[in-house]
């Protein structure tokens, strides 16, 4: 009489009946979660050879070859001159990750210290506020042309987009994450006699950092993103201009190893924000942790 | 003052819930094993209120969820008349600690969804069946608003509709009073009191509080601290239909007392046993005695 | 600076009972400092060339602007690369949409798929769109489906993203609730699943947009022959750079409007939740 | 012994957008020192909005406030908050970024009232008697609603206040770890006598715990009706099913099942 079950009941792991799950039980999960993981990855790397490689489908011939890329990027004279092993591939790498480090830091230490002051005190708030809102919603590269008339060099000019495109994410995002913390424990604190400074070292900053890092993760992919665009516009050394300068010289295996490199860069950068997150907010982490 | 629900000309059938030696246990991340139920035994009778009383996170809530049939126990079997229940049916209901109704749906297509979905009836059918029911809940004119829109009371009577218009056999109820305001719960109680006092389905109500365990149910099944075990269960002798003057009846203090005596001992230990030392069990044992 | 409750909700803490014309003041008083500093900023920049104020005075001034954009707003080829922009917009927006959700669906839904799909795109998502233009360029035939393309990949990972997580968001009580009351697999994806993912899916829409922007302007300026992006580039290129100003103005009230267009048309879709 | 506090006419008027709230209508109150005073009546009353005056997170539109003689509150000014009056709030506010021990000891070392390592050594004291030395260096989110609770007291009494402000602390906990954390406070309070103003919408909480026992109306809240409590203190839960309490009971909850009826038919919703 009782219904079958037409959705698949969850079913509890197996224990090896001495408290502890069997290994098999509590690494099962991880290790077909990795299996599955590299399958997809093969399939997709499989299809880029057999489509451009191997039969040239339709339009696909015309892009570059999985294979030459790979023994381009591995090759000690490489034929553009670009490879692991050359020193032209990393004076492009150092330039772009110099200026996303320059451009990011200070991003984030003005952004921080501006979206604090906008929550903190109303009049500042509503003096500065506005001008912000006016300028947020125009893109990042819609900025080019006048930074590059207003900088001194076109190096700088890309420092000041990059820096421009993490600032007002971190801004707003510090200026939401002071608002959002609950109004109870501010009362506390001036309860318990916290000064001015002591409610902005114990209270504001670890109440909004959740928030301030959940906006420095999407400022440092903007970072990337502003980066590459004003290299390759502005037309100054580094990654995103190889990139274009590759695809100008018809290199199309230089092309895809610059294109690898960026997106190794921007996975790396945004782990890295998300390690530091993860130090600095400890306490969140026990609360999360506890029973599956 | 008794709510009226005249319901009572609905065909209410009751099953009965067998639970016998389930036992359930959980891994958490560290890969060591946390029984949560360990052989426990019970039984909800055909047409009574039976209440599952224990400290907070002694799995009353996982063997609600393994009797409404989301997940199985490791051991043991739960049986709805005789048949073993194998997985979620309109059977048994379960009305959740937080509200359960949608939110993206207005309070009257909540309630007709369940047999909207069985396709029993013609929708025009179930329309009317519904509202019919609102209106009999007090909330005829809430049928368009959504569930945010409503009072606490008020959307625990939207869930409390929304399971019964399917007549269900067994009515499992997980401290459904518990996010209320005392004086709220306080009327909610006697609400569902008088409803199943009407319908007499078959009713298996969890909760941590003694009064209301008392004061709603026939029979009380006290449960231990974690892992769950049944303690022991006390028949609930008060007449029915259920008053509050009642509520300082000897026959009720008796109850409570006996009841008092084993919780406070399990509560003691939950409470010491949430990684608290044990010198302050030793505390409370020689302040008792002092 | 005197200490405030940081998050006051416009009345101070400590504020007495306000008299009438005083609490006028009180209630729009930061609306007027807004204007106030704008309007003091629109000053300092109209006379910053005789003030020699340092980076005001190398750009024209305000009222140089407006008569820049009157001449641009007659001419045709403005109009036209509005509407080209705002063409491959819609165009790349509502293919992300398209494609991005269901997928999102999908894997969310599907533990094997999900596995596998997820660490592909986690390596290509982190490679900025505007490196793939050269890729765009190769491999679509026409220069309008690059660009379109450039378009989509912007907008694209953020709605697979977003519905991923809002589909993995949803309370377990309202799935088990639909399951006990009869709800077959299909009956879950409607009325549960798909509704309590939607606002997700709305806000997803929303920053995707303000991307699909960003992506126009910078296809158009990079590889475009039309449209904002690259008339923006033109205006600079002969250096004209009230146009360029006006360019930007023009890119950031859309950029502003197609976001609070599909805010607005959030709030309809899903009326019942509460996000402000 | 200190803690006297007097409340003369408190009247509070909310200007919302739309129209005038009344919340509080001239209450009359006095609060003996070291004397536990419960204030009961139906959510959305205005309990907490006295609450808030009273430790100066608000002011009131009329009347005034004392304690011991200074005055706290007088229309539409009050005194900043201090350590002389702490509140215990409804969800809790230790700081969930900080350690145990550090929300015990940050009030007496942020009023320079005592050096780091004197307030470090007196917390540990105060958590070792309520049995929580162990989780000294967790951090709140690890603990048990019942334990944050007898940290937030423990923080509480450590600046030695001279009035203690619950705002229904036992709300959030289950039933039975109430009625423990009820016992637990009687008896701390014993050893550390204050005047305390607690406020539930439970009466039988009320009644165990208060040496006075004040029943507010719905909003705008007046007083309706005030007890003294004449059982004898330490209270154990025996006491719940004593002739006495019963008939204490049966006094107050007229009134309040009358409060009740009214916000439950109008809709708390429109109340609160």
């Amino acid at each position: 009489m009782a219904k079958d079950a037409r959705v698949q009941v969850e079913t509890a792991p197996r224990s090896d009946g001495a408290g502890k799950l069997t290994a098999h039980a509590r690494y099962r999960p991880i290790l077909l979660q990795v299996f599955q993981g590299v399958v997809g990855l093969g399939i997709f790397f499989l299809l880029w050879y057999l489509l451009v490689d191997c039969f040239g489908v339709w339009r696909f011939k015309q892009l570059p070859h999985l294979v030459s890329s790979v023994r381009e990027f591995l090759s000690r004279n490489p034929t553009y001159g670009v490879s692991l092993f050359t020193a032209e591939y990393y004076r492009h790498l150092w330039a772009s990750i110099q200026r996303v480090a320059i451009a990011f830091v200070t991003a984030v230490t003005c952004g921080t210290s501006l979206g604090i002051a906008l929550a903190w005190n109303r009049w500042f708030r509503a003096a500065v506020f506005p001008l912000l809102e006016l300028a947020r919603p125009i893109p990042i590269l819609a900025w080019i042309p006048l930074v590059i008339t207003l900088s001194p060099s076109r190096p700088a000019s890309v420092i000041i987009l990059t820096f421009l495109a993490a600032f007002f994410i971190t801004t707003l995002n510090t200026m939401l994450g002071v608002r959002s913390i609950d109004e109870v424990y501010f009362r506390a604190a001036r309860s318990l006699g916290f000064s001015d400074f002591a409610i902005l070292r114990h209270i504001v900053i670890p109440g909004a950092l959740p928030h301030i890092f959940v906006g420095l993760q999407i400022a440092m992919a903007a970072c990337w993103f502003s980066l590459v665009a004003s290299e390759i516009v502005a037309g100054t050394a580094g990654l995103g201009y190889k990139v274009w300068e590759a695809y100008y010289y018809v290199q199309f295996d230089t092309m895809t190893i610059m294109m690898a490199t960026l997106g190794l860069c921007g996975y790396l950068s945004s782990m890295l924000v998300r390690r530091i997150g993860k130090a600095l907010m400890s306490w969140r982490e026990e609360m999360l942790g506890g029973l599956s | 003052m008794t709510f009226d629900f005249g319901i009572a000309h609905r065909k209410h059938g009751s099953g009965e819930i067998t639970v016998d030696d389930i036992s359930y246990s959980v891994g958490d991340r560290e890969g060591n094993v946390v029984e949560l139920i360990d052989r426990c035994s019970f039984h909800g009778e055909r047409g009574l209120f039976t209440a599952l009383v224990g400290p907070s996170g002694c799995g009353k809530t996982t063997i609600m969820n393994m009797i409404a049939g989301y997940f199985a126990p490791d051991r043991g079997t739960i049986s709805l008349d005789g048949v073993k229940i194998a997985g979620p049916g309109w059977e048994r209901l379960m009305v959740f600690q937080e509200t359960a109704l949608f939110p993206w749906m207005t309070t009257l297509d909540n309630v007709i969804y369940g047999p909207m979905v069985r396709a029993e009836k013609p929708l025009r059918q179930i329309k009317q069946d519904a509202s019919a029911l609102l209106q009999k809940f007090g909330l005829g004119e809430f049928g368009d608003r959504y569930p945010r829109e409503l009072s606490g009371g008020m959307q625990r009577r939207g869930e409390l509709a929304r399971a019964l218009i399917n007549d269900p056999l067994v009515l499992l109820m997980d401290e459904p009073f518990r996010g209320l305001d005392a004086m709220t719960r306080q009327l909610m109680q006697k609400y569902l009191v008088d409803l199943f006092e009407e319908t007499r389905t078959t009713t298996i109500f969890v909760t941590s509080e003694i009064d209301e365990a008392i004061f709603l149910a026939d029979r009380l099944v006290i449960l231990s601290g974690s892992p769950a075990k049944v303690v022991s269960v006390i028949e609930v002798t008060l007449p029915r239909p259920r008053n509050f003057e009642m509520l300082s009846s000897p026959v009720y203090a008796g109850i409570k007392e006996r009841a008092l005596e084993i919780l406070y001992a399990e509560a003691v230990a939950a409470f010491a046993g949430h990684g608290v030392t044990s010198d302050l069990k030793e505390s409370f044992e020689r302040r008792r005695v002092v | 600076m005197a200490f405030e409750i940081a998050n006051i909700d416009g009345s101070a803490d400590n504020a007495a009972e306000p008299s009438r014309p005083r609490k006028f003041l009180l209630r729009h008083a930061s609306f007027m400092v807004g204007s106030l500093t704008i309007l003091l900023l629109g000053l300092a920049w109209e006379f910053a060339r005789p003030l020699g104020l340092p980076g005001l005075s190398r750009l024209p001034a305000p009222t140089a602007i407006v008569a820049a954009s009157a001449e641009l707003l007659h001419s045709p080829m403005f109009w036209e690369a509005c509407y080209k922009s705002t063409l491959r917009i819609i165009s790349g927006f509502c293919l992300a949409q398209i494609v991005g959700i269901p997928l999102g669906f999908i894997m969310a839904t599907n533990r094997t798929i999900f596995n596998s799909a997820f660490p592909v795109a986690e390596s290509l998502r982190p490679i900025p769109p505007v490196a793939w233009i050269p890729i765009s360029i190769i491999f679509w035939p026409t220069r309008e489906a690059s660009t379109i393309f450039i378009v989509f990949l912007g907008a694209f990972w953020i709605v697979l993203l977003n519905t991923i997580g809002g589909v993995s968001t949803i309370d377990q009580t309202y799935r088990r609730a639909a399951l006990s009351l009869g709800s077959s697999r299909g009956h879950l994806l409607r009325y549960i699943i798909f509704p309590a993912t939607l606002p997700t899916i709305v806000t997803g829409m929303v920053i995707s947009m303000g991307i699909c922007w960003e992506m126009v302007v910078a296809a158009e300026m990079i590889a475009g022959d039309t449209g904002l992006g690259y008339l923006l580039w033109q205006s600079f290129e002969i250096s004209a750079t009230a146009q360029v100003l006006v360019c930007m103005f023009t890119i950031g009230l859309a950029g502003f409007l197609s976001s609070a267009a599909i805010r607005k048309l959030g709030r309809l879709l899903t009326p019942w939740s509460p996000n402000e | 012994m200190q803690g006297a506090l007097s409340i003369r006419g408190a009247r509070k008027v909310y200007d919302a957008k739309t129209a005038k709230v009344v919340a509080l209508d001239s209450i009359d109150l006095d609060i003996a020192a070291g004397e536990f005073c419960a204030v009961v009546g139906p959510s959305g009353c205005g309990k907490t909005t006295l609450l808030n005056a009273i430790a100066g997170f608000d002011t009131l539109s009329r009347g005034d406030i004392t304690l011991d003689g200074q005055s706290l509150a007088s229309a539409n000014a009050s005194a900043p908050p201090d350590a002389s009056r702490i509140v215990v709030f409804q969800n809790g506010a230790l700081f969930p970024w900080r350690t145990v021990l550090w929300n015990v000891a940050c009030g007496p070392i942020m009023q320079r009232r005592l050096t780091a390592v004197q307030a470090n050594q007196q917390a540990m004291e105060l958590l070792a008697r309520v049995g929580l030395q162990d989780s000294a260096n967790k951090f709140p989110g690890e603990l048990s609603g019942g334990q944050r609770r007898r940290v937030e007291i423990v923080r509480a009494l450590i600046n030695e206040p001279k009035v203690l402000l619950l705002d229904e602390p036992f709300r959030a906990l289950d039933a039975l770890t109430k009625s423990v954390m009820q016992e637990y406070l009687i008896e701390l309070l014993t050893y550390v006598p204050k005047t305390v103003f607690f406020i539930t919408h439970d009466l039988e909480e009320a009644i165990f715990l208060g040496d006075k026992v004040v029943v507010f109306s719905s909003r705008p809240a007046r007083i309706r009706q005030s007890v003294t409590i004449d059982i004898p203190k330490p209270r154990r839960h025996e006491i719940l099913t004593s002739p006495r309490f019963l008939e204490i009971k049966a006094m107050l909850s007229g009134a309040i099942h009358e409060e009740a009826l009214r916000a439950f038919t109008v809709g708390e919703r429109e109340l609160a």
